[in-house]
């Protein structure tokens, strides 16, 4: 705790400087560390009240424990080795489940964008499938797949695909069709018309597909973890769910919420990079 | 020999609020490397010819023939400057006029390096569109267009955001082009002079619908000079063509 | 020998049972290792996902209470009840929170109870009501995990909960909460069973018997040496001893084959379950028990 | 399955003759009918090989019951009554959960959009609890809302913000810059501009954020339901899953299937007249 | 009576590539009433001047000042024509134009409808952008911008894409405007002979970076005569200065 609001004042310092700074030099120099303190002020807060709130016993600390508490069940959780262990597990069934389901997501929804027909045909199946829950399917899969890995990436992949579907699908039919005539007479082979002009003029869409998709393979963990499984960021959270270990449950979702945000900021990291093309309103 | 055969070509869209016709009954004939250019009011159908002729609206009625085969689509032969620039956003100035050749190749590399020089643009390689100025803009796509050496290349209304002396210097470097190479030109332009200076035949337009009024040769030999009598002459007949236009317009029923 | 691709798969729930001490101990690899065999584990949260493993022919044993079992055979999956880990009479309890008015079933009447759909401790709450002279249109019943009803028995948003171990004891330990009444003082019989998938135990009956010799065995140190076991259950779990030492004490853990009483017990609860609309036919659990395996690995001990 | 069969070959012989009639018309004059014949090709097939895989005993009849057995299975509990009042309370929290979030989100959306400054400030925070499982926080939102409707709405409704919200929010970054210099140039007001410019620009990615949150309303409803329920679809499932009744779970999966899917060509339907004014790629 | 006031306007684009000087110390001064015209090649920051001017553009050094105010964001009083239309394309022509007042309104509806008499559109008020043609569109802008009656007009290339007659019709009405109600213009053209035609002084700009070359006085009185031996003699004398402009820019370090 101390730590946090260690930070806090920190920056709040530097945002000041920085504020003087740009007043006179017209532009701030640490843009970062303002952006920072802005977005830590609203957890920071929250924090605060939470673990004032639990102090004063006006919170029941068998169901909300308080923030130091929960920090002492992380740290347990880490020197016993655990909490990697877990970690590392879900981060690779989370990825391979993004990898997979994102990327047939991006193809099938680049099929279907490209042609009528091709969306006339699947589309329809798709969106049946898109609303089925995955708490549903679960016997299925584990009949066709069994309880091992692969029945557990599957499911992730089956939440990862949809968002990618319908943003690659959606993002192609943005495309302006004034563009599309440059490319018929400029005869583009339609891997030209791919790469040269939908998936640059879909990117915006598709990358935003890309952080849906991987927060829902991030969202579909636990489900999949529910599943004949020992290991695990979504068992360690059901697992102490059982005994009401509350800390531990809260050191599971502080981990989802923190990937979480890490795998969105990194999607939105390349989409600067990528779309800096672009002329459009900047907020 | 003749390249193009329009006959009987009719075209309008139905919009929600009902049809518009925008081309009706035209018939044109055009050789192998004659410079055509076409004028005509603003709305008359002018660009919806030139989408025609390229094969990218074939929504319509009637034959468009070129080389004796129906136009169905786009082709190599083809190019097309549209009426604004529409470059890719995402592809620099160099990669724009590149667009589908490979720009690490010398070849492509060498002849980019050519129109960038041609089209005044040295320096600007590396731009985004979003950072050219509107006629910066227009040449690129004229650049883009000259790349392939298509054997007709349609032009609509290519130096309308140019400056004056930008334009001349881009009509030389056009008619070079279209005397070396005896590309067919079909140029759609507003600027009468213009018209007059480049064409072997100028085509002007009635609108509402767009239907062919009138289409002039011009028998003057290159170079053509502006204060030639004999182009005066000319241009004293456009224009009272085109004055008969605009009073066919007024009395015309709307829509 | 012949088992030289043979996987056994075992399924677990919870962690203070013997079948996850054995995992942990490896008991099972030691065993089925000199025979050939592997060994895979898998983890559920509750029983019913035992039988859907089991009907996928993905798990070939497993430990669960005895309403799951009936949900199982009402769902027509392939199963054997090979034997009886425990009578279950102290499995289910009903919980009222700290400070609460209630003193005896009776005063249940009106109020909201929490107990989940098709677990042991749903038939439970029926039998209690009905030895108290109640039936389910007294009270309001709460459809809820174990999980989920914690924090709504810690918030006063329930009156009683139903539910069987361990969270009985956590809510008791952690919250002052009392037991209102159990399987002894009702003298409810709540049989629980090993289960096993039937083709398995055609193929391999071997394997069968020294699964239940294996199981025996780690059953054996659960009975002879309780603190320690407690203590290394606790540790491991990250969980308070005391918990752990009554949870176990409360489990009376037996190995045993189906005895009539049991079987009669584990029939009532069937017909039970059909009269108040569980399960939509009236089964005979008796199709499914099978004793000879534990028999014979009970016989040369 | 006569039935769907029945349709199969009714729709394939109108799509053959409006295929005639657009070869003489030039315009199909039923394109409607040969869309729903392709749309239903793919999903009649996979029943059929289904059916027939079932009735040779290839897969097991307690995990994978047969259509027609699914199909009994559904009269049965349409004749008793029970499917309707199920599904009637699952409709009202998917809605009403829908309406809550989805809105919550959109305005968020627009707030975030709208200035970088609100985005700092928000968007981390909104990007961390984006991917903390419902299935964690159940013990919470019973805690503080109980576990009564208010609690599920509010599950379906965290679900349902998040991809309104994203949309909502790129829509906006989106908006071509020079339209904003237009808005300033004629003095929109905040309101003027987010009604005139934002909403309409961003209307595409918009309602691509209804369809997502329309899904995740539904897909929550099994999670929501879970917890203290004893009425809707989402419990109908669960408590199939229990008692093996796997027919149940199917009629609750195709439930599932048919309701996303018609709530998400309701927003298509919407979507194609709204925008009705884009001149984009059109497959 | 001194309207706008610029000085020591500077403004240049950092680009991944490096900076571009658009503006290098600009000082123009423009009295309430005056109509100037811009021309100079494409490129030489004439948008970007007015987009300053507008308050589009704050991200300069120097000073603009309107009405002794320095220029911070676009205000009622100026009207802008964008170098291309920039319509949206979710309204119909009809509300492109009364923008954000309300169409419902009896006194926007007659306005609206006058306008669009104006640039003679009748029949397409219903049109959503992407029906219409080039020039449709264009006017629909200058339609849009002509609506609020501002007292400074800023128009960039605004009949770019027009033919010679709804031109030579948009410069009366424009004219008619001017002289009615005393408002401000500023207009960038590359038409020459247009740019005399219509100004009380034509500013002339060099390129790269944009500096002011010429500022030429037209005293003729309105109407004007192209014919008129007056209005060719400053012809000339505006063209040799363009000439020199071209000169200047060949030689011009690129960039
Ligand atoms: N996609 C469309 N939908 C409906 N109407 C259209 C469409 N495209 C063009 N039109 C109509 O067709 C007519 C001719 O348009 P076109 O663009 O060919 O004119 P143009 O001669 O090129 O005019 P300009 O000189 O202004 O560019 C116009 O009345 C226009 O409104
Ligand atoms: N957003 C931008 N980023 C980078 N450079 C820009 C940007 N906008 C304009 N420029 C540069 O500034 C210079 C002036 O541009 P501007 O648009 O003002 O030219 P212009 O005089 O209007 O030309 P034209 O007659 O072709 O419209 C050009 O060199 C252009 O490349
Ligand atoms: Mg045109
Ligand atoms: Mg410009």
């Amino acid at each position: 705790m101390s730590n946090q609001t260690g930070v806090l004042t920190r920056t709040t310092v530097e945002r000041k400087q920085s504020i003087k700074e740009s007043a006179t030099k017209k532009q701030s120099k640490n843009p970062f560390q303002s952006h920072l303190a802005r977005g830590l002020a609203l957890p920071v807060f929250i924090i605060i009240v939470w673990e004032l709130a639990g102090a004063y016993g006006l919170i029941s600390a068998t169901l909300l424990p308080r923030p130091s508490e929960i920090l002492i069940a992380f740290k347990e959780l880490i020197r016993t080795g655990e909490l990697f262990t877990h970690f590392k597990i879900s981060l690779f069934r989370a990825l391979t489940g993004f990898l997979i389901g994102g990327g047939l997501g991006l193809l099938a929804g680049l099929a279907v964008g490209f042609s009528s027909k091709t969306e006339q045909s699947l589309d329809p199946t798709f969106q049946m499938l898109r609303t089925i829950p995955s708490l549903a399917v679960i016997p299925l899969f584990i009949l066709w797949f069994g309880f091992g890995e692969l029945s557990k990436i599957l499911l992730i992949s089956k939440s990862a695909f949809f968002p990618l579907y319908v943003n690659a699908f959606l993002g192609i039919r943005g495309v302006d069709s004034k563009l599309f005539d440059v490319a018929k007479v400029l005869e583009f082979s339609k891997w030209k018309q791919i790469t040269k002009l939908i998936l640059p003029a879909a990117l915006p869409n598709i990358l935003l597909g890309l952080r849906l998709s991987l927060g829902a393979a991030w969202l579909a963990l636990v489900a999949a973890e529910l599943m004949g499984s020992s290991e695990g960021i979504g068992y360690l959270i059901m697992d102490a769910r059982q005994f009401s270990q509350t800390s531990v449950v809260f050191v599971g979702i502080i981990i989802f919420a923190v990937f979480g945000k890490a795998s969105d900021s990194l999607v939105r990291y390349f989409e600067k990079r990528l779309l800096k093309w672009r002329d459009s309103y900047i907020g | 020999m003749t390249l193009l055969q329009i006959s009987k070509l009719d075209r309008s869209f139905e919009t929600g609020k009902g049809v518009t016709k925008a081309l009706e009954q035209i018939d044109l004939n055009v050789n192998q490397g004659e410079f055509i250019t076409v004028i005509g009011p603003s709305g008359c159908g002018k660009s919806t010819l030139l989408k025609i002729i390229a094969g990218l609206d074939t929504s319509h009625e009637g034959s468009v023939l070129l080389d004796n085969q129906k136009v169905s689509g786009p082709s190599i032969d083809k190019g097309f400057i549209f009426q604004e620039p529409r470059l890719f956003p995402w592809l620099t100035v160099e990669k724009n006029i590149a667009a589908n050749l490979p720009v690490k190749e010398n070849a492509t590399q060498g002849r980019v390096r050519e129109l960038i020089n041609l089209v005044r643009l040295e320096g600007f390689e590396n731009a985004y569109p979003k950072e050219l100025s509107g006629g910066m803009a227009q040449r690129v796509s004229i650049a883009r267009a000259l790349l392939r050496n298509p054997k007709v290349l349609l032009l609509d209304e290519p130096f309308g955001a140019l400056d004056a002396f930008t334009r001349s210097h881009m009509q030389e470097v056009l008619l070079d082009i279209w005397q070396k190479n005896r590309t067919t030109m079909i140029f759609v332009t507003h600027d009468i002079d213009e018209a007059i200076y480049l064409a072997s035949r100028v085509v002007i337009m009635n609108p509402r619908p767009g239907t062919i009024r009138e289409v002039i040769p011009i028998e003057l030999n290159h170079p053509r000079r502006k204060t030639d009598p004999a182009f005066q002459e000319i241009r004293q007949r456009v224009l009272s063509e085109f004055e008969k236009v605009e009073e066919f317009e007024k009395t015309a029923a709307v829509r | 020998e012949q088992n030289g691709d043979v996987t056994v798969n075992i399924g677990v729930q919870g962690s203070t049972g013997v079948l996850p001490y054995a995992r942990e101990k490896k008991y099972f690899e030691k065993a089925f290792e000199k025979e050939g065999v592997k060994v895979k584990w898998s983890e559920f949260a509750s029983g019913p996902p035992h039988f859907e493993a089991l009907a996928s022919g993905r798990l070939d044993f497993g430990a669960t209470g005895g309403t799951p079992l009936i949900a199982g055979q009402s769902g027509n999956v392939d199963f054997k009840a090979i034997a009886v880990t425990t009578n279950g009479k102290k499995g289910n309890s009903i919980i009222i929170p700290k400070g609460s008015k209630i003193k005896e079933l009776k005063d249940l009447k009106g109020k909201k109870i929490a107990v989940a759909k098709g677990s042991s401790a749903y038939n439970f709450l029926y039998m209690a009501l009905d030895q108290a002279g109640l039936t389910d249109k007294d009270i309001k019943i709460v459809q809820l995990q174990p999980d989920e009803a914690r924090p709504a028995l810690d918030n006063g948003s329930i009156d009683a909960w139903s539910t069987w171990e361990p969270y009985a004891t956590t809510a008791i330990f952690q919250t002052g909460a009392k037991s209102l009444a159990d399987g002894e003082d009702l003298n409810i019989n709540a049989p629980s069973f090993l289960v096993a998938r039937t083709q398995f135990t055609k193929d391999h009956p071997d394997l069968t018997v020294l699964f239940l010799k294996t199981y025996e065995k780690a059953r054996q140190e659960f009975i002879n040496h309780p603190d320690k076991v407690a203590n290394e259950i606790a540790k491991h779990e990250k969980l308070e001893p005391e918990i752990v030492r009554t949870v176990l004490e409360r489990a009376d853990l037996i190995l045993s084959p189906t005895t009539k009483e049991f079987a009669k017990a584990h029939q009532h609860q069937a017909d039970f379950l059909y009269k108040v609309g569980g399960i939509n036919k009236k089964l005979d659990t008796s199709k499914v028990i099978e004793n000879r395996f534990v028999e014979k690995a009970l016989e040369k001990e």
